[in-house]
């Protein structure tokens, strides 16, 4: 007994040595913090510190256990038996225990919860407990790498009347997890504090996150060197220099799996014919549109470069003005003095982005002075997000479009090219690339699946309905006091356990 | 009409934003046009006179087409709330009694909401543009308006020339019209169009400023210059809008002030 | 007790413009002095610079007002001076000596206190404010007592300010045309109550148009024509037209045609 | 003039009071039903307008009658606001009611504005005291000085206060200052500035200056005050006394402007008020949450109206007598 109290006398002694608690800014603080219902980046950032799946990336992003102990995977690779870590308590002291995995498994999948994760545990057929520490799982189709997929947030059974969790439930505002930072108050300023969890069952040192809400990004940097804040996640690019020569300050890579493209939109008549889609591809400089907003590398396909599924023979397509030209003139262009003109009808086309995307501004800018230069008229519009889902998503009143895709782990691209996909609003059709995705999503063998996606990297870069812009270097600064500091690419603070503030 | 060094002040800086805004829409101003990534944050120089912004934009021409943002919509708010603001006024000025006091009440209700309540939330709901915002300007001002106008026709009710008006068995609406609103409001009607027109580029500027609502990049406003431009190290491209700003708004007080010394000399 | 106030070789200007020239005049208590002449004649100004009220710019150029006290040595003020010192110098004879009606006496109370309150006021004191009110012409204090200025009438107003004087008890009382647009029966009330102030030994300047007045109150007539005191005389010279300036006796010609004579 | 006019006031002043606050009553009917029908019937679909509105649809159709006439909708949904019920945060607070959101934040705002106003009267009144006399130069300078919008003051203030403070604190002249940048407490210093900033800014002060100046030169000609003086009696408690009235009606001119004001500054100088919610609110169209924060605003303007107007009978007996 007396060793114990030892313990944590220096477990104690050592947190007031880390009292200052690292701030860190987000343009909005989250309205709702239950993972059932996690819906902005902000979101998901908070509850890496807060909750916990049975597994979670390691620092070489390969799944390793978390609330998980072990599992085994059938023969036929269609069920497994999870084997849960012991001794872990819930914020509120309450054991760790199958019930919980069951629990969120249901909830995710019930109607009337209508959870945003839904589409994480629809590959699992049914869930049943074996022990207080142990469960099978079944799947709906055999499974290479089930762990991969067991990532997301287990929430506590007890906390719930039933598996039909409401969005205004009252856990958004007293959250329990089993993660290393219990959620401690939401201040009145819109932040909120997360204190160290004493009963965690791993180790973590820094002694309070508090997320700070800032909505202007412009400002968010300069606190960052006035010491208001001690961590920013995402560096405008305008900021990175100065940042970069502050020595208090240390930037990290954290790029989200994210790239940038200018979608042509296929319903509109002039768009279908491939030779129009080449040449406007072949007028765009993407390292010129890039500059002025930082550093990036510049892509050939819908994948980042350090994606397995990125096909490196594919070349990043140059800049060529007399070949578009050609291909103009070729599709039954001619060149005017101040535009390319087909019969009577000046080619003219409209660019549309997010408002609330402040680099996309500098992007589109850039774009519509290249395009001018040569003969091509571009209208850019800023959209609201209202505006954005109904002019793209449904009614696709459009020429092109530039935006961005991030991805998670899994880089899934079936949604955005496949001529079924839900986020395919470029209205991309191309048989080849169909079946490929569709072998692909079947494929279990990741070499497989690898080789099939490299596939489909080429087709959609020959077919052109995109121009692959690139994968914008974005950094996160963080103040030298802080040490260890390890970013996960997309999450943030999966290892925010192993920071230490000096 | 003798103007005072002020007035004439006044009227020079209103005459060249008009001018501005005038010029900006008859070129056809492109607001995208003129990006020059390499003749970035350049410093006032002959070619161009107030410098460059943080991409290369030549910040005079913004600076002139920035006048539009709130010339038209702020004229527009103008005549929408005097075309509300004169007759209810005039009306209660001239009835008098229960009319007045039902006139009167109603404008109190709509006084109650403050003009950047109403301009947030009808830019929420009815979605954010000129049109919206000039509405709602006109809406919230109308009162203020409107009790000028009613205050000037009230005292005047009684006055003499009316009663020997009413004697010559000229038409009520014709009294009402010609003498009053006309001859006695003119100064007033001026007094509070200028008012309303200053207070619909602080509105335009401040919501372009804090961004969400008002003029979004790239189209040019005063306001969200100042936003784009701050922290860039760069001097002129931000003091361009912040005196343009400043001179405008000391134009349209004196103006304004003007007006109603105007009035006490008749 | 006090003694005398005098005023010698006052001068008041506006700007370069004379408005009162050798303004000399010299109040006793228990005396009427009745200063009369055409209107913008400076009666006014000649009463506002005995008590330094005179915000003219420049205003006070010249001359010098002196209160003689019993007991203590007599305050004197010697134009020109600044607006501070001036206002500084005529605060004791302000506040203890002299006593104030002006023309307009409903709009020289306070709007926003009752009868009362004022006249409580002005006593510095406990007084019983009835008594003085009767002495001031009312015939039931009690009916006017709560009232606010503007709930009296013209004459209820003049005769509540000389209940205010009353109450400061001060030597000399300055009453500026106490009647005008009154009807005879409210003028002669206000004529009795002067009559009594000064019976009570306090010196009285006043200020009138109703030269048929003069001759039952007054001691001593001033006759003022264009800023200059053009006659002094007594009443009874006034009354049998025996005066020795043209101008005074123009400002006889000038009443009688309206009144229809002046011993009427 | 018999005795009974004086006593006879009390209840004929009572029954006029009564009458205000009616007034004051329908005031805010009226403005809420204002706000409603402009609300209701924005063109374009209300709910696609919504971040998470597909997810809400079927609840938001439901509630919001959309199916029906425009003022059948404004009716309920006004009906309900009377009883209280100003519905549920949306996008803010999910879940909340809205006036369990706005409590907490409208009562800051309340104290900042009330604050600013007692300032820029202040402010104004001793301004216009010390400038009275001299020439209207300095009355120009005022005016000059307090053209710039809120905004406009805000910006410049705080920006530049946090760099000065910074470089300061470089050179280690000073330590940390509380209000400094995003300070982790609210600190009264940077509620000071903005209550400061909107008491100087978008010609508050210049107005306020303007309005008590008229007013003194009325008082300084009235001739109660040139017979207080002649008197010997210091004239100030007097001048102060009638000031009541003419800088109620100025309060009455100016809360909504202030308000306006704070809702700016709060953005600005990111503090926790109202302000900054209802903008929140507005930007991400929560329309019950604004719409709750937009009628409280209308509610405080008319209330401090109708206490200005007390204030101004209590303060002139006149006032009393006048009908209606």
């Amino acid at each position: 007994m007396s060793r114990r109290l030892a313990l944590t006398a220096l477990l104690a002694a050592s947190a007031l040595a880390f009292a200052a608690p690292v701030r860190y800014a987000e343009d909005r603080a989250p309205a709702i913090v239950n993972p059932l219902f996690a819906t902005s980046m902000s979101e998901a950032r908070l509850n890496e510190l807060v909750f916990e799946g049975l597994f979670a990336d390691d620092q070489d992003l390969r799944s390793t256990p978390k609330l998980a102990l072990a599992w085994e995977l059938a023969e036929d690779r269609m069920s497994m038996r999870v084997r849960l870590r012991q001794g872990v308590l819930w914020h509120d002291g309450e054991p760790f225990t199958a019930d919980d995995v069951l629990f969120t498994i249901n909830a995710m999948r019930n109607p009337t919860t209508a959870s945003t994760e839904a589409g994480r545990v629809a590959w699992i057929r049914s869930a049943t407990k074996v022990s207080e520490l142990e469960l099978d799982l079944t799947f709906v189709a055999p499974e290479y790498s089930p762990q991969d997929k067991l990532h997301f947030k287990i929430v506590p059974a007890h906390a719930f009347k039933s598996t039909a969790v409401s969005r205004t439930d009252a856990f958004r505002t007293s959250p329990i997890g089993t993660g290393p930072y219990r959620v401690a108050k939401f201040n009145d300023d819109n932040s909120i504090s997360m204190d160290r969890w004493g009963g965690y069952w791993g180790t973590s040192y820094v002694d309070t996150f508090v997320l700070r809400e800032v909505a202007d990004p412009n400002y968010q940097a300069k606190l960052l060197s006035y010491d208001s804040l001690e961590s920013l996640v995402r560096v405008l690019p305008r900021d990175l220099a100065t940042l970069r020569a502050d020595r208090r300050v240390e930037l990290y890579p954290y790029q989200t799996n994210s790239w940038w493209y200018i979608g042509f939109n296929q319903r509109k008549a002039n768009l279908q014919e491939p030779e129009v889609r080449k040449a406007l591809s072949l007028m765009v400089d993407a390292s010129s549109l890039l500059a002025p907003i930082g550093t990036g590398e510049l892509l050939s396909g819908p994948f980042v470069r350090s994606s397995p599924f990125y096909n490196h023979d594919v070349p990043v397509s140059q800049a060529d003005p007399e070949r578009a030209a050609a291909l103009l003139t070729e599709a039954g262009y001619q060149r005017t003095a101040s535009s390319w003109v087909r019969n009577g009808e000046p080619l003219t086309l409209q660019i549309v982005t997010q408002q609330n995307l402040e680099t996309a501004q500098d992007v589109v800018i850039n774009l519509q002075a290249q395009l001018q230069r040569q003969g091509v008229e571009v209208k850019p519009v800023f959209l609201t997000p209202a505006d954005w889902k109904q002019r793209v998503w449904r009614e696709g009143d459009f020429d092109l479009v530039l935006s961005q895709w991030s991805f998670d782990r899994n880089e899934d691209i079936y949604e955005q090219f496949h001529s079924k996909g839900s986020r395919n609003f470029v209205h991309f059709k191309e048989e080849a690339v169909d079946t490929l995705l569709d072998q692909a999503r079947e494929a279990a063998d990741p070499q497989r699946k690898k080789a099939l996606m490299r596939q489909v990297h080429a087709h959609i870069a020959q077919d052109n309905p995109m121009i692959f812009l690139w994968t914008l270097d974005s950094y996160s600064a963080v103040s030298t006091r802080i040490q260890h500091v390890v970013i996960h690419p997309f999450y943030y603070f999966t290892w925010a356990n192993e920071w230490t503030t000096n | 009409m003798r103007l005072s060094l002020a007035q004439r002040f006044g009227a020079v800086v209103l005459a060249v934003v008009v001018l501005a805004a005038v010029w900006s829409q008859l070129a056809g101003f492109d607001p995208v046009l003129g990006v020059a990534p390499q003749a970035a944050n350049l410093g006032p120089s002959l070619a161009h006179p107030l410098g460059t912004d943080h991409l290369g934009r030549e910040v005079i021409t913004r600076l002139a087409a920035a006048c539009g943002a709130f010339v038209f919509p702020g004229l527009l708010a103008v005549t929408l709330c005097g075309a509300l603001a004169v007759p209810l006024g005039a009306l209660a000025g001239w009835a008098g009694g229960s009319v007045e006091r039902f006139v009167r009440a109603m404008l109190g209700t709509v006084a109650s909401i403050p003009p950047l309540v109403l301009a947030l939330l009808l830019c929420s709901a009815w979605g954010n543009s000129h049109t919206h915002l000039a509405l709602a300007a006109a809406i919230a001002y109308m009162p203020t308006f409107a009790e000028a106008v009613f205050a000037r026709i009230a005292t005047l009710r009684q006055a003499e020339f009316l009663v020997a008006a009413r004697a010559y068995g000229l038409s009520e609406w014709r009294i009402v019209w010609r003498h009053l609103i006309v001859a006695a409001c003119g100064p007033t009607i001026a007094r509070q169009g200028l008012l309303l027109f200053s207070e619909y580029l602080v509105l335009e500027t401040t919501l372009s400023y804090l961004g969400g609502f008002g003029v979004q990049e790239p189209m040019p406003s005063w306001g969200n210059m100042i936003t784009f431009e701050w922290g860039r190290g760069n001097l002129a491209p931000l003091a361009a809008p912040v005196i343009a700003l400043w001179l405008t708004l000391l134009a349209l007080a004196w103006l304004a002030h003007g007006a109603a010394e105007e009035r006490s000399h008749v | 007790m006090c003694e005398r106030l005098v005023a010698t070789g006052l001068e008041v200007r506006i700007g370069a413009r004379q408005v009162l020239v050798n303004g000399a005049i010299a109040l006793q208590p228990g005396e009427v002095v009745a200063l009369v002449g055409s209107s913008g004649s400076g009666k006014t100004l000649l009463a506002r610079s005995l008590l330094g009220l005179v915000d003219l710019h420049p205003g006070i150029v010249a001359g010098e007002v002196t209160l003689h006290s019993a007991h203590h040595p007599p305050t004197t003020w010697r134009a020109p001076t600044t607006r501070a010192a001036r206002e500084a110098a005529f605060q004791p004879i302000r506040r203890d000596a002299v006593g104030w009606l002006p023309q307009d006496a409903q709009q020289a109370l306070d709007p926003f206190s009752t009868v009362e309150r004022q006249v409580g006021r002005a006593a510095r004191g406990d007084v019983d404010v009835d008594a003085l009110l009767v002495r001031a012409g009312f015939s039931t204090p009690g009916a006017v007592r709560h009232r606010y200025p503007h709930q009296l009438s013209g004459g209820m107003a003049q005769r509540v300010g000389i209940a205010v004087a009353l109450a400061r008890k001060t030597c000399f009382f300055i009453a500026d045309e106490p009647t005008t647009g009154l009807d005879p029966v409210v003028a002669g009330q206000v004529h009795e109550a002067l009559r009594a102030l000064a019976e009570a030994g306090v010196g009285v300047l006043w200020i009138t148009h109703d030269l048929r007045a003069v001759r039952g109150i007054a001691h001593r007539v001033i006759v003022l024509d264009a800023g200059h005191i053009v006659e002094r005389c007594s009443p009874d010279d006034l009354v049998h037209e025996r005066l020795a300036s043209d101008a005074g006796r123009s400002l006889l010609d000038a009443t009688r045609r309206i009144a229809g004579g002046v011993l009427g | 003039m018999t005795d009974a006019a004086a006593s006879s006031g009390a209840p004929q002043a009572l029954g006029r009071a009564l009458l205000r606050v009616v007034g004051f009553a329908l005031t805010i009917a009226g403005a809420a039903l204002l706000l409603l029908t402009l609300m209701h019937a924005a063109p374009g679909d209300a709910i696609d307008q919504l971040p998470n509105g597909d997810a809400l649809r079927p609840v938001l159709e439901r509630e919001w009658l959309l199916d029906r006439p425009l003022w059948e909708q404004v009716l309920a949904h006004f009906s309900r606001a009377a009883q209280g019920d100003l519905g549920v945060s949306l996008v803010v607070r999910p879940g909340a009611t809205v006036l369990e959101v706005m409590s907490a934040p409208l009562l800051r705002s309340a104290t900042w504005v009330a604050a600013s106003i007692a300032l820029s009267l202040a402010w104004g009144a001793t301004l216009a005291a010390a400038t009275s006399r001299r020439s209207r130069a300095a009355g120009r300078f005022v005016e000059i000085a307090s053209v710039p919008p809120v905004f406009l003051v805000a910006h410049l203030a705080v920006n530049g206060l946090n760099a000065g403070a910074w470089r300061l604190m470089q050179a280690d002249l000073i330590t940390r200052p509380s209000w400094f940048a995003l300070p982790d407490e609210a600190s009264w210093l940077r509620t000071t500035l903005a209550i400061v900033v909107l008491a100087l800014g978008s010609g508050a002060l210049s107005r306020t200056h303007l309005a008590v100046r008229t007013a003194l030169l009325e008082l300084r000609h009235a001739s109660f005050i040139d017979a207080a003086r002649a008197r010997g009696e210091d004239t100030r408690p007097l001048i102060a006394r009638h000031l009541i009235a003419p800088l109620a009606h100025l309060t009455a001119e100016r809360v909504a402007a202030h308000v306006a004001g704070l809702i700016i500054l709060e953005r600005v100088l990111l503090l926790n008020g109202a302000g900054s919610l209802f903008w929140r609110a507005s930007l991400e169209r929560d329309w019950p949450l604004a719409l709750g924060l937009a009628l409280a605003a209308a509610t405080g303007v008319a209330a401090t109206r109708l206490a200005c107007d007390g204030v101004r009978v209590l303060a002139d007996p006149r006032e009393r007598e006048v009908s209606g």
